[in-house]
């Protein structure tokens, strides 16, 4: 159902541009920022239904683009599809917060987002040192703090004492160097940044990087490696699994209740 | 009479002379040391106000004093000196964030940008002089804080942090208060990583 | 006519403010350059006369124009003469070490560095105040160990030194491992460029 979602959005018209432009984003909130502008409504009144089908509208499209998309923005995905599913069902746990509750609190996350853009925007225009106001351009050595003898800031002593750090880390061990295929170590790691931010079942297939459905050994590769790495994911208990019946399409989402 | 308005203008020069020769703003404390008994403040304010509608003004910020040649010259000058590098949209918004929210952990810029900050980020800013480590939070892992510097004020042209750019509007919208919006709200980066 | 005053004023506005912001001595060719058709020698006169009893003059030697302490405050400007002298790498380092890793005997220094530490390098920290021998350890040989003073918070506006960075934020600061090699494979991207 929430796969249905995301296929069938994909038909709305997503501007070209917003696609090409997807490494132009400051991750999936700058995104979802950006395409609140287009309803052209104050935040505190968008509507985050169309703001959720807009988003997986982008997100389809770009994965039939076959463009990379960032974990992070799968994550964002599976997230508004369910809010999108809660927000046009009944809330049938009373216990969990209401569908409302979730979509004011994206709303405030989008005008925090956006005031913070808009005073970068303000704070780079003030009359800045260097380019609108200047300092004297020829100071005269004069003690007048006539504190200390050397002119040492803390970033130099940070800096100092990184460098060291980053010294030694490079006379650590040979690594080997990485194959081209999708190992099972990388798709557990990245299934586990994902699995605590998941929402509910997601979709195995919405979950996987882009490009996976092509032919070559290397796509195999990813699809092989994240389903070995969900079940090893459900045997250490970190995530269960569902499936109703053969070749049908698999479900996971994080184990609840610890312990 | 005539005595104490000279002893006056002989101080007003000095100041004018210690504020000239000098590149960066100067503590006020630094200030009053050079002067004796008189008050400092009514000093400096003679000075500024001889300066006012001139190319040069006498500015203070954070507490600290400086000559700087006048804003609206700027387009004038600007042809002798090299432009400064542009700065990356992700520094940027992580130093008004920083500015804003002040002190703030990384956790929370993280959560208000909705991704992870990038290696850099932080360091290019902290390079520039503009921000720096503050006060860890007293909460469990004691994160390290950030906060700006005096020269991120004297850099944009600001006399104290109330003079962010709509930084009381901001207030009064809620939009500079800590917590986060909620926790179940993907993308809004992990409590510390 | 008011139209002139006001376009002289802003002239030697300009005028000012070039001389204030340049690192040399301007030469009159360039002032004139910059004041368009307008004889540049009246306005720098009228500027010369208005500093001519400040704190700060304006004099012209060899042809070029520059701002200068008044030389009748040359005593009172100068408290105490002090070289500035950069620290070598060394220093820095040695000093990181011990605000890191305090208390820290010279072998353990030596250990993290890779490097020996000449006396000297200890020498300098320590009459710059930021340094000072703390308690002997109690193992073998019961060597010296190295401490930072009250005063290196002081230097580097650190409330104590539990406020120092730590290396994970170090790390997220982009101040460690820079050189750390990139995984080379698609779909491991962290959304961060």
């Amino acid at each position: 159902m929430m796969a249905e979602g995301m296929a069938t959005a994909g038909d709305e018209a997503v501007d070209e541009a917003l696609l090409l432009d997807i490494d132009g984003y400051e991750g999936p909130i700058d995104l979802l920022l950006s395409l609140a502008r287009d309803q052209k409504v104050d935040l505190t009144r968008i509507s985050i239904l169309q703001l959720a089908e807009q988003y997986l509208a982008f997100v389809a499209e770009a994965r039939r683009l076959r463009l990379e998309l960032a974990a992070d923005y799968l994550v964002m995905a599976a997230w508004l599809a369910y809010l999108k599913s809660r927000l046009l069902l009944p809330d049938p746990q009373p216990d969990e917060p209401s569908a409302e509750m979730l979509a004011a609190a994206l709303t405030l996350q989008l005008q925090r987002l956006e005031a913070m853009q808009a005073a970068a925007a303000r704070l780079l225009a003030q009359p800045r040192l260097g380019r609108d106001r200047f300092a004297r351009g020829a100071p005269e050595d004069l003690p007048i703090f006539a504190k200390s003898r050397h002119d040492l800031g803390l970033y130099d002593l940070l800096k100092a004492y990184g460098d060291i750090g980053s010294r030694q880390a490079r006379v650590t061990p040979f690594t080997i160097p990485v194959t081209e295929l999708y190992s099972i170590e990388e798709a557990v790691a990245r299934l586990e940044a994902m699995l605590g931010k998941l929402p509910d079942w997601s979709h195995l297939d919405a979950l996987l990087p882009a490009g996976w459905r092509g032919r070559g050994v290397k796509a195999r590769s990813l699809l092989a490696s994240s389903f070995v790495a969900a079940l090893e994911l459900a045997k250490a208990g970190q995530l269960e699994l569902r499936q109703e019946g053969a070749y049908a399409p698999i479900f996971l989402r994080a184990r609840r209740g610890e312990g | 009479m005539s005595d104490l308005f000279d002893s006056d203008f002989q101080l007003v020069r000095l100041l004018e002379a210690i504020l000239f020769a000098s590149a960066d703003p100067v503590p006020e404390g630094v200030l009053q040391s050079r002067v004796g008994a008189v008050p400092v403040r009514p000093l400096l304010a003679q000075l500024e106000n001889l300066y006012r509608h001139r190319g040069v003004n006498l500015v203070a910020s954070g507490g600290r004093w400086a000559f700087r040649t006048a804003a609206d010259l700027g387009d004038k000058l600007r042809v002798e000196i090299e432009v400064t590098a542009k700065l990356s949209r992700a520094a940027v918004e992580t130093l008004s964030i920083i500015a804003y929210h002040q002190p703030v952990t990384r956790a929370e810029i993280e959560a208000i940008r909705g991704v992870a900050t990038s290696k850099g980020t932080l360091d290019i800013l902290m390079e520039a002089g503009w921000v720096q480590p503050g006060r860890r939070r007293e909460t469990p892992g004691r994160p390290l804080t950030w906060i700006t510097t005096p020269h991120f004020l004297d850099h944009f042209g600001l006399g104290s942090l109330r003079d962010l750019p709509g930084v009381d509007d901001l207030r009064a919208a809620g939009l500079l208060d800590r917590a986060a919006p909620m926790p179940s709200l993907p993308g809004l980066g992990t409590g510390e990583g």
